[in-house]
């Protein structure tokens, strides 16, 4: 049984656990039971544990490699600086969401088969939306319905796409899948499980869930969400789909879109949502090209981004708790009496924007890297102007909408002291592997390309150096000639308007009219068996007792219906 | 939260100071010439593209793009912005 | 001279026994002693199902002749394996479901009434297992109305909890009973043409009959088994029936009842008729469109049902719909998946109403609005209802997975009137809806607050729930070891289906 | 009083040959048309009959309902007890060749198909009763001024 015993396992036993728990108690529960579970993890030798006989096939609860040890590693530290910051969160489920999303993640981070991978991978769907449910109102509801709707469409999909692979391969292993055959015709199977990844990594045109759900749940929720789902679903593009093109030009396209819709978007909430997006294409281009370096640039870059990303959100959320508002318009001026938030906001601001001496720095640049070695041009140009992108965005917008901008007149507290310290951790961690990346290097799968790799070489120093200033320079420039497009509370139609507004108008009009024809056959029915009633009362029956009497008509009705169509069709074959 | 309250302008914060406004403008104004200056001395030894090694390609790359990121994108809210309320409105 | 009954027996005695303990459970005293004979005899008789099981398991179908005479002149037992499974399944369920149903009944029925109870209830299981076992169509329809009819008077028990139970009795034995003559008139039918009821003879002298009396008489025994296994469109004495029996009634018929109905009908369609008739496509057709239309249709209902009881009946009719789904593919794995669903729904709904009985047992109450916070308030009953309503949606460790697993597998290797694919999509997307009213459920009992001042209440007594946890930890037993349902439906489906190609006997 | 003495006298006078009547239906059916459950109705008849002259609380003396379920259990063992019989005698169930397996003219078919009838007759008719019994002594809910 101890075979069995995996971070996500202890992570989900640990969640229902903490329901039983009395709330004061859970927070420190919460924590050992992540310091239980890396101990575990720390004690473990890479390799396959808990393989279990289900129906002639063997699965492997726990695939314990270089690949997954990485993601495992970060999202305990995630998990761990979640809790810190939600120190003050007493919400019975907030808590069992934060040791169950994380465990589902890890779980299916270490499943070994793609059975347990899709067991993880609802699993996920259904811990999270809790998260989005949080704050329980009508809009979060309907906004919970969509994400897990979404999020189960992507289950199914999976289940259908494995259950394909498995008849083509009969293997239930998780291992890389052909997304194209020999004749570079699609396979079917492989295509569905794609497109089930490509749903919870929010693919362009299917990525509107995360704006959508995200800035719906608490604070805290949104900081764990921004981490677990699009990281899981990074970490099995990694494994299954390494190399294969297609994913260049959508992770391109992903890193592309965003910056515009982020550019005009009111809702800073909504801005990291769609730096989400964003930061996960320069992933998806890794991936996609599939080289050592670029995969272990991919892989790496996931780290890294879990880390500062969520230090942007922890940020913005402390600003968020003291102010009540994530809207720029709002917000603004604060920078005074929040020094220590806007000082650790610029450090993964800088980080996102991989300044050197940052965490960004030292993993971005082996995925721009391993595109420029295959020579992709177009591909190498488009990421350097995501990068100026990511810098306008997060690097920018963020800590100056936030703290300073104009002011707001607000002069909240400064951060209570749990988020300063998750923050600070947080803060610590982007600078520290940023100036000493050996560590971080050590868990990347790839050991022999990343010995031979050094971050801070001159040019590289220069090149970054260049972009990042210029693209300040330029920012201040706008700024100063006031080109600088103001913020307006607005909200901004994306993708998901067709399915919020016409999608939503069609839906309307079938239920509307589906009501009618149905109110229409009914009542005809209705008035027929009434008809029919009244004509054997006059016959028989005593006064009353149509109302009675008429399902059981009404069911003899079909009963001599379906009769009727039996003997029709077997008499006339 | 308590202690919030509107006093638009009254109380310039020291970002908000022109000595500030000023250093921050003329330090990073050094820092972009040093970067350019810099691409000049140092060269890549193996370039993948030839645009590498134009020794201010990625400043001019990294100014230009910026750029045109703000003024294409601001075009875009004509295209998609409304109101705050309009899913509201509709569900 | 006496001979003591040895094994040559096996395939009567689990008909037997219940049939012979019935009379004297009418006479007992009211209280504790009908109830432990009960439970004594549901046990005697599965333990004589799983020594069947094992017998016709490795040693292949058994027959056994009633009163000395041969077939088709006498009436014979015939146990292969899918009968010997669906037997063993009744019986377990019965095994479960007495024990578990003191306390429920205590609280549910007069004290008075308590030995008729038990009577009807071992007279159902005796019908129930009669309609598994026996190889003659006609007896086929005794049997069928000594389950009916004793499963209206149970129902109709549950009348002193609420009145709304004589309507749904009512309505239930005129369905009922329209089903049963409808089948009695194909059956007429078919020996019109035949001269004989034995299965296997009707068999062989059906072949080559293409003729309107057997075509009529296989439209009316469609019909009249379709509605008593609430096949969509004739499903609507079900929710009510399940809705208003007492709960122990409930938890034993929606485990049991339909299951076998689904056996018979199975039986009659490949054992009986078989794929010479052309119009056995048609029907095969037929049950995959209504299958998939039961299966949205009934789950849509259940999402938008406040009654849990109801929304778990029309729940049922979904899962029929699974069932029938598997049935008309027309192939090993399909009849294999329906078998296997048969079995897990059992295993599934037996939890699922058993924990509802313990929620009525001590709220008194099947209203959503009662189970609010109930994860504080019972919390046994709560978690075994999270489990079992897990597996219904069809989330593993659960066997509800495996259901579904073995349903879409079977689905990609078929061509039937709808791309596979599409068929697979739909069998995802309705679990979806699964996954919303069990969610609805889940959500209540685990999220929200209980009512203020709601009184104290005790966890339900151990009886309860012992049988209770015994169904959900089978929930997930059989999830890890499906030698005795994959397996034994394998075979059983097999064995169903060589009877077409002329591979060995009917049987 | 007076009003039904016709019908009193009359119901007299049948209630003995009804019964004789059932008891001919009873061990015809061996061979001939009838049977245990026709002779159990008409069994059941002459006390329904009985029921309607004399009223439900006099029938109640002459058959009290508490023996009623005891006859009902005692038919159906008759018949299930006989087939126990032949299976502990070493037969199949209901095989009745085993009771007299010696004899030639198959004895025990006839003994064993007698006890089978009668026990369904017993079961029939006291069933019979107890559903008459039940609907006559039913108390209506809604008292006739109510509707």
């Amino acid at each position: 049984m101890p075979e069995l015993l995996n971070p996500g396992v202890i992570f989900t036993l640990g969640a229902f656990v903490t329901l039983f728990l009395a709330a004061g108690l859970r927070r420190y529960f919460m924590l050992a039971v992540i310091a239980f579970s890396a101990t575990v993890t720390w004690q473990m030798d890479l390799g396959n544990y808990g393989n279990l006989q289900l129906f002639g096939e063997t699965l492997t609860v726990t695939r314990y490699d270089v690949l997954s040890r990485l993601f495992v590693v970060v999202f305990h530290i995630a998990a761990a600086l979640n809790v810190i910051y939600g120190w003050h969160i007493k919400d019975r489920v907030e808590n069992f969401s934060a040791l169950a999303y994380p465990g589902a993640a890890m779980g299916g981070v270490l499943a070994g088969d793609w059975l347990t991978l899709f067991v993880w991978w609802e699993m996920a769907a259904i811990t999270s939306v809790f998260l989005v449910l949080g704050p329980r109102s009508r809009s979060t509801y309907m906004a919970a319905m969509r994400y897990l709707a979404i999020q189960i469409a992507s289950g199914v999909l999976l289940l259908a796409g494995i259950v394909l692979v498995y008849r083509e391969s009969g293997s239930l292993m998780f291992e890389a899948l052909a997304l194209r055959n020999e004749a570079g015709d699609l396979n079917f199977g492989p295509l569905l499980v794609f497109i089930a990844f490509g749903i919870k990594s929010a693919f362009p045109l299917l990525h509107n869930w995360v704006q959508d759900s995200y800035p719906k749940a608490s604070i805290t929720g949104t900081i764990m969400l921004s981490v677990f789902t699009t990281k899981l679903a990074v970490y099995a593009l990694a494994r299954g789909f390494a190399g294969t093109g297609e994913l260049i030009w959508l992770g391109a396209f992903m890193t592309l879109f965003p910056i515009f819709f982020a550019l005009i978007e009111n809702d800073l909430k909504k801005v990291l949502c769609y730096s989400i997006n964003n930061q996960v294409g320069f992933m998806v281009v890794g991936i996609g090209v599939g080289t050592a370096t670029a995969v272990n640039g991919a892989v790496g870059y996931a780290f890294g981004n879990i880390i500062f990303e969520s230090l942007l959100f922890m940020s913005l959320g402390a600003a968020i708790y003291r102010t009540g508002t994530s809207k720029a318009t709002e917000l603004g001026g604060i920078y005074r009496t929040m020094p220590l938030t806007m000082t650790l906001c610029v450090v993964g601001a800088l980080s996102i924007s991989a300044f050197p001496g940052t965490l960004g720095f030292v993993t971005k640049g082996l995925i721009i890297d391993g595109v420029a070695e295959e020579h992709l041009m177009l591909i190498w140009l488009i990421l350097l102007f995501a990068s100026a992108g990511v810098l306008e965005h997060a690097g920018i917008k963020i800590p100056f909408f936030t703290f300073f901008a104009h002011d707001s007149g607000k002069r909240p507290k400064e951060a209570p002291p749990q988020m300063l310290i998750a923050m600070g951790i947080g803060a610590v961690l982007c600078i520290g592997i940023g100036l000493y990346p050996d560590p971080l290097y050590a868990l990347l799968p790839y050991q022999d390309q990343i010995a031979g790799y050094h971050p801070y070489t001159s040019y590289h120093l220069i090149e970054q150096f260049q972009l990042l200033l210029f693209a300040v320079l330029a920012f201040v420039v706008l700024q100063k000639t006031g080109w600088y497009p103001a913020e307006v509370p607005s909200v901004n139609l994306d993708f998901d308007w067709l399915y919020r507004v016409p999608g939503r108008a069609f839906l309307g009009w079938v239920i509307t009219s589906v009501a009618a024809i149905w109110h229409l056959v009914w009542d005809n029915l209705v008035r027929f068996m009434e008809a029919v009633a009244r004509g054997l009362h006059h016959t028989h029956g005593p006064e009353g007792a149509l109302s009675r009497t008429w399902p059981i008509g009404f069911m003899a009705l079909f009963t001599a219906i379906v009769l009727g169509i039996m003997l029709i069709v077997t008499f006339l074959i | 939260m308590a202690d919030q309250h509107k006093d638009h302008g009254s109380d310039p914060g020291w970002a908000d100071k022109p000595w500030f406004v000023r250093l921050f403008s003329w330090g990073l104004y050094l820092a972009c010439a040093l970067a350019a200056a810099a691409g000049f001395f140092w060269k890549k030894d193996h370039p993948h593209f030839e645009a590498e090694g134009f020794p201010v390609f990625f400043a001019i790359y990294g100014f230009i793009m910026f750029f045109l990121i703000v003024v294409v994108g601001q075009h875009l809210r004509k295209l998609v912005g409304r109101k705050e309320n309009y899913y509201e409105e509709r569900e | 001279m006496i001979h003591f009954p040895g094994l040559e027996h096996l395939p009567a005695l689990p008909v037997i026994i219940p049939l012979i303990a019935a009379p004297f459970t009418i006479v007992m005293r009211p209280g504790r002693t009908p109830w432990l004979w009960a439970t004594l005899v549901s046990w005697v008789t599965f333990a004589c199902t799983l020594l069947l099981l094992e017998v016709v398991w490795h040693g292949g179908p058994t027959e056994y002749k009633m009163g000395g005479w041969a077939a088709p002149l006498g009436i014979t037992y015939y146990i292969d394996l899918a009968n010997a499974l669906v037997m063993m399944l009744v019986a377990a369920m019965a095994a479960v479901v007495f024990p578990y149903a003191y306390f429920s009944v205590k609280s549910e029925i007069a004290r008075a009434q308590s030995p008729a109870f038990y009577t009807a209830m071992i007279i159902c299981l005796t019908g129930l297992l009669g309609v598994a076992a026996t190889g003659d169509a006609f007896n086929v329809f005794v049997f069928l109305e000594i389950s009916s009819l004793s499963t209206y008077a149970l129902v109709a028990m549950g009348a002193r909890r609420d009145r709304r139970a004589l309507t749904a009795a009512f309505n239930y034995l005129v369905m009922g009973t329209i089903g049963a003559t409808f089948y009695v008139i194909g059956l007429g039918l078919l020996y019109q043409a035949t001269g004989t009821l034995n299965m296997l003879d009707l068999h062989e002298r059906l072949a080559g009959q293409d003729n309107k009396v057997v075509e009529a008489g296989f439209a009316f025994i469609v019909t009249g088994i379709g509605l008593k296994l609430a096949m969509v469109p004739l499903h609507l004495w079900l929710p009510n029936a399940y809705g208003f029996a007492p709960s122990a009634v409930t938890a034993f018929l929606a485990a049991t009842a339909t299951k076998v109905q689904i056996y018979l009908m199975v039986r009659f369609i490949y054992t009986v008729f078989g794929f010479e008739f052309p119009f056995l496509e048609v029907a095969l057709n037929a049950f995959l469109i209504l299958g998939i239309v039961g299966m949205f249709y009934a789950s849509f209902v259940a999402v938008f049902r406040d009654n849990v009881k109801q929304m778990l009946a029309y729940s049922s009719v979904a899962q029929i719909g699974y069932m029938l789904l598997g049935i008309s593919f027309g192939t090993v794995d399909g009849l294999t998946a329906s078998f296997v669903h048969i079995f897990n729904h059992a295993l599934i709904k037996a939890a699922l109403f058993m924990g509802v009985g313990c929620v009525v047992l001590r709220i008194g109450s099947s209203q959503l609005t009662a189970f609010r916070g109930l994860a504080r308030r019972m919390p046994w009953t709560t978690w075994a209802l999270v489990l079992s309503g897990l597996s219904l949606i069809g989330v593993p460790p659960t066997v509800g997975f495996i259901s579904k697993f073995k349903l879409m597998e079977a689905a990609f290797q078929t061509t039937t009137l709808i791309p596979p694919l599409l068929v697979v999509l739909l069998i995802g997307a309705s679990s979806l809806l699964a996954a919303v009213y069990v969610g609805r459920l889940i959500y209540t009992m685990v999220l929200e607050q209980p009512p203020e001042n709601a009184p104290a209440i005790k966890e339900a007594p151990h009886a309860m729930r012992v049988a209770l946890w015994i169904m959900v930890i089978a929930n997930i037993y059989f999830f890890f070891f499906t030698d005795l349902t994959v397996g034994v439906a394998t075979q059983a489906a097999e064995a169903l289906m060589c009877s077409q190609a002329g591979c060995g006997g009917a049987y | 009083m007076m009003g039904h003495l016709i019908l009193r006298v009359t119901i007299k006078i049948l209630f003995a040959p009804i019964i004789l009547f059932a008891l001919y239906v009873q061990f015809h059916g061996d061979y001939g048309p009838g049977g245990g459950f026709q002779a159990g109705v008409i069994f059941a008849v002459a006390f329904i009959l009985h029921v309607l002259g004399f009223g439900l609380e006099e029938t109640k003396k002459v058959l009290p309902p508490k023996v009623l379920p005891w006859l009902m259990a005692m038919g159906v063992l008759f018949y299930a007890g006989t087939g126990l019989l032949t299976l502990f005698l070493g037969g199949n169930y209901l095989d009745y060749d085993v009771i007299q397996p010696t004899s030639h003219h198959h004895a025990g078919q006839h003994i064993g198909i007698l006890l089978v009838e009668f026990g369904v007759g017993l079961a029939v008719a006291s069933t019979m009763l107890t559903i008459f019994y039940h609907f006559a002594g039913r108390v209506p809910e809604i008292s006739d001024e109510d509707w």
